[in-house]
């Protein structure tokens, strides 16, 4: 277990520190954010909706753009001199590439999420002061939820037809699970209710991610070995 | 006691769709099997 | 008899039977008080929900079976289970929306069972572009049966998060629909148009199936 | 040691069906240099696949002593990420051969010194010439020192003294008791390393035998006869 782990983060460090050498993705997916929260802000009208209605929608909405993004570069960068040959060959077992994957693309969607919150925070001027804690919480879940399915998909697109408009016709549905709860516990955490309001959204939000993270971690070497 | 509703429209419409829709897919499978 | 044939026939006796639920919903079954004649509407939808479902289903598991035997016969069928349940499942989008109207007010709500049909859709067409962009056949059959099974797990959770989501919001309800006990003849009405849905499900998908057959042998012969 | 046993694999069914493998079965002891000589599209890179465990064979069995950490890949492409150094891509492929973190780096030194790339290590891949790129890939696949090596075109891009070089270097690991297995469309290049010659043809045909004495020029003449009667 500790070996496959290993393996898995010694891949989801190369992952990382390519993105960070090439900066490109990483930055094109921060300024979509930006891009998409400043487009929401002109697509209301600010006199009839409150911004705090629509604030969790619109959060969440962001955060599945940005996700999609990220995904759909995330096997591309194994194309590149076909070195996913040579990770396949290797003794690195089909778990640890699918969680290096898993953690590379987690860490790049945290990283985009870390420059969207403050900017929706800013933009929107919602009151996440005392909630800032348990938000974070929700979106990790749901992230989590998004990521899991999405790394197993975007490793199966790469070698389709049309590959960047495959990734969302095949993963928004998926994304609907977790994205419906989280606006919902989102929701009650702006208006200042308890954490134990949203605790059946959360729990039905954890049975996603481990359903599909099981699934998926065996899935996975369906769609690269022959 | 309420009336009956005068609806028959939408039923009629339902009726047809469906028979269209299950229409067109036989008949598509039945043009593209080759006839031996 | 060849498949293809088989298919056909059984197809055709659906399709026939098919006539005589229309007869027997129209003609012979009463028109129930409180929704009127649009509530005859259920006789096809609810059928053709059941038909769409079954093919899902049916997709998963020959899914399943797929990557456990990697007997290309299951892929084949999965195939064709989507198809069908292609077209059963826009039967269902476009007659709920119909029954919708007069009993509820709107042509469309985002109620649980009415929104996970139209995820089932996406869902089938999703699997369907898939198997399209796909060129190798045992690249398109791992693909897609690893699709199916996301698929089939996908649907209880959309199922329950719609129904969480839905809450919030006030149902569009002019009338309230039946109560489920439905008087005798209703209920044969309802569960002939069952049997004769699932039997059209047989019938398209044993002639999806052959034409699948068909054009791989095509590839043979060429 | 390297064994496959009446491997049999076809791409595609029915008439797009293509015979890569037919019936083949070896076995290739420590020291052995096998070549395999045949025109593009024969099936020489799916024999590879399925020795190195990356193709599942519709027949038959393949193993190498010691599983896939024993073998070393040279594929057609470099499986290099061109983004990140040379010494990083040697550092990243060590770790995923478990090669020690405290030996890796003197490893990765060592075999950028043998392959004469030592002064591009900090360079990234994609700035590097397809020569270099090649060489770096060789470096690349003997990196946690395998006792296996399975070769895909690997006189590619190399330039007449690097292929000198190369064949020095595989004659030097043939010498130290490694297992090699040559693909290569090119009679001339590795004929003289081979210790066993087999002959593919498309349709999956595979002859094997030992080189015995015969001689460069006999062989490719043999060559030629194999694949010409075809």
């Amino acid at each position: 277990m500790s070996d496959l782990l290993r393996r898995a983060w010694t891949v989801a460090r190369k992952d990382l520190m390519l993105e960070f050498r090439t900066r490109t993705a990483l930055l094109s997916a921060v300024v979509f954010t930006a891009l998409v929260l400043t487009v929401f802000n002109f697509g209301r009208d600010p006199t009839a909706v409150a911004p705090l209605d629509l604030a969790p929608s619109i959060l969440w909405v962001t955060f599945t753009f940005a996700a999609m993004v990220a995904l759909n570069r995330a096997f591309q960068l194994e194309l590149e001199n076909q070195a996913l040959e040579g990770l396949l060959v290797s003794p690195l077992s089909r778990y640890s590439l699918y969680w290096g994957k898993l953690v590379a693309n987690l860490v790049f969607v945290a990283v985009v999420e870390a420059v969207g919150l403050p900017l929706f925070v800013l933009f929107f001027d919602v009151p996440v002061g005392r909630v800032v804690l348990p938000l974070c919480g929700v979106i990790a879940l749901a992230t989590l939820g998004f990521v899991t399915v999405g790394t197993l998909f975007s490793a199966m697109v790469i070698r389709t037809r049309f590959a960047e408009l495959m990734l969302p016709v095949l993963l928004l549905p998926f994304l609907i699970p977790p994205l419906v709860l989280a606006v919902l516990a989102t929701a009650k955490l702006l208006s200042a209710r308890p954490l134990s309001d949203s605790a059946g959204y959360l729990k039905l939000l954890a049975a996603y991610d481990i359903v599909f993270l099981v699934a998926a971690t065996f899935l996975f070497r369906f769609t690269v070995d022959e | 006691m309420p009336e009956v509703p005068q609806n028959a429209g939408y039923m009629v419409a339902a009726y047809v769709v469906t028979a269209i829709i299950l229409l067109a897919y036989a008949v598509s499978l039945y043009r593209r099997t080759g006839r031996p | 008899m060849s498949l293809a044939r088989k298919g056909r026939s059984i197809m055709l006796t659906g399709l026939a039977l098919l006539a005589l639920v229309y007869v027997r919903a129209l003609a012979f079954t009463p028109v129930e008080r409180f929704q009127g004649p649009a509530q005859k509407i259920f006789y096809l939808h609810v059928p053709a929900a059941w038909s769409a479902m079954l093919a899902m289903g049916l997709v998963g598991l020959c899914s399943i079976l797929f990557l456990v035997t990697k007997d290309l016969r299951f892929d084949r069928f999965a195939g064709a289970s989507a198809e069908v349940g292609t077209a059963f499942s826009l039967v269902m989008l476009t007659t709920g929306p119909i029954w919708a109207k007069p009993i509820w007010g709107t042509w469309w709500t985002w109620d649980a069972r009415l929104t996970l049909t139209l995820f089932l859709f996406f869902l089938f067409i999703g699997y369907l572009l898939l198997r399209g962009a796909v060129g190798d056949p045992g690249l398109r059959a791992r693909y897609s049966a690893v699709l199916g099974i996301c698929g089939l797990l996908l649907l209880p959770f959309i199922h329950l998060s719609v129904y969480l989501f839905r809450t919030l919001h006030p149902q569009p309800i002019i009338l309230k629909p039946s109560s489920p006990s439905l008087p005798g003849s209703m209920l044969a009405t309802l569960l002939f148009s069952f049997a004769v849905f699932t039997l059209l499900y047989v019938g398209f998908v044993t002639q999806r199936y052959a034409l699948s057959l068909e054009r791989e042998s095509e590839v043979e012969n060429a | 040691m390297l064994r496959a046993e009446g491997l049999r694999h076809a791409f595609g069914e029915g008439g797009g069906r293509v015979v890569a493998l037919d019936d083949v079965s070896f076995t290739l002891a420590p020291g052995h240099t096998l070549a395999v000589f045949g025109p593009n599209g024969a099936g020489k890179t799916t024999l590879l696949k399925v020795l190195a465990g990356l193709i599942r064979p519709q027949r038959g069995t393949a193993s190498v002593t010691g599983g896939r950490r024993a073998i070393g890949w040279i594929g057609h492409r470099s499986h290099l990420y061109g983004h990140l150094t040379l010494r990083e891509n040697l550092r990243f492929w060590a770790a995923l051969y478990d090669v020690p973190r405290t030996a890796s780096a003197a490893r990765a030194d060592a075999v950028m010194r043998r392959l004469g790339i030592s002064d591009r290590a900090d360079q990234a891949v994609g700035s590097l010439s397809q020569g270099l790129v090649q060489r770096a890939a060789i470096a690349r696949a003997l990196i946690h020192d395998p006792q296996t090596l399975l070769l895909d075109e690997p006189f590619t891009g190399l330039d007449l003294a690097a292929a000198a070089q190369l064949r020095a270097l595989l004659g030097e690991l043939r010498g130290a008791g490694r297992t090699l297995v040559l693909a290569t469309h090119n009679v001339d290049e590795g004929v003289e390393l081979a210790t066993d010659i087999a002959f593919q043809r498309r349709g999956g045909f595979i002859r094997l035998a030992p080189r015995g004495t015969r001689s460069p020029a006999q062989i490719a003449d043999e060559y030629r006869l194999a694949v010409a009667s075809e």
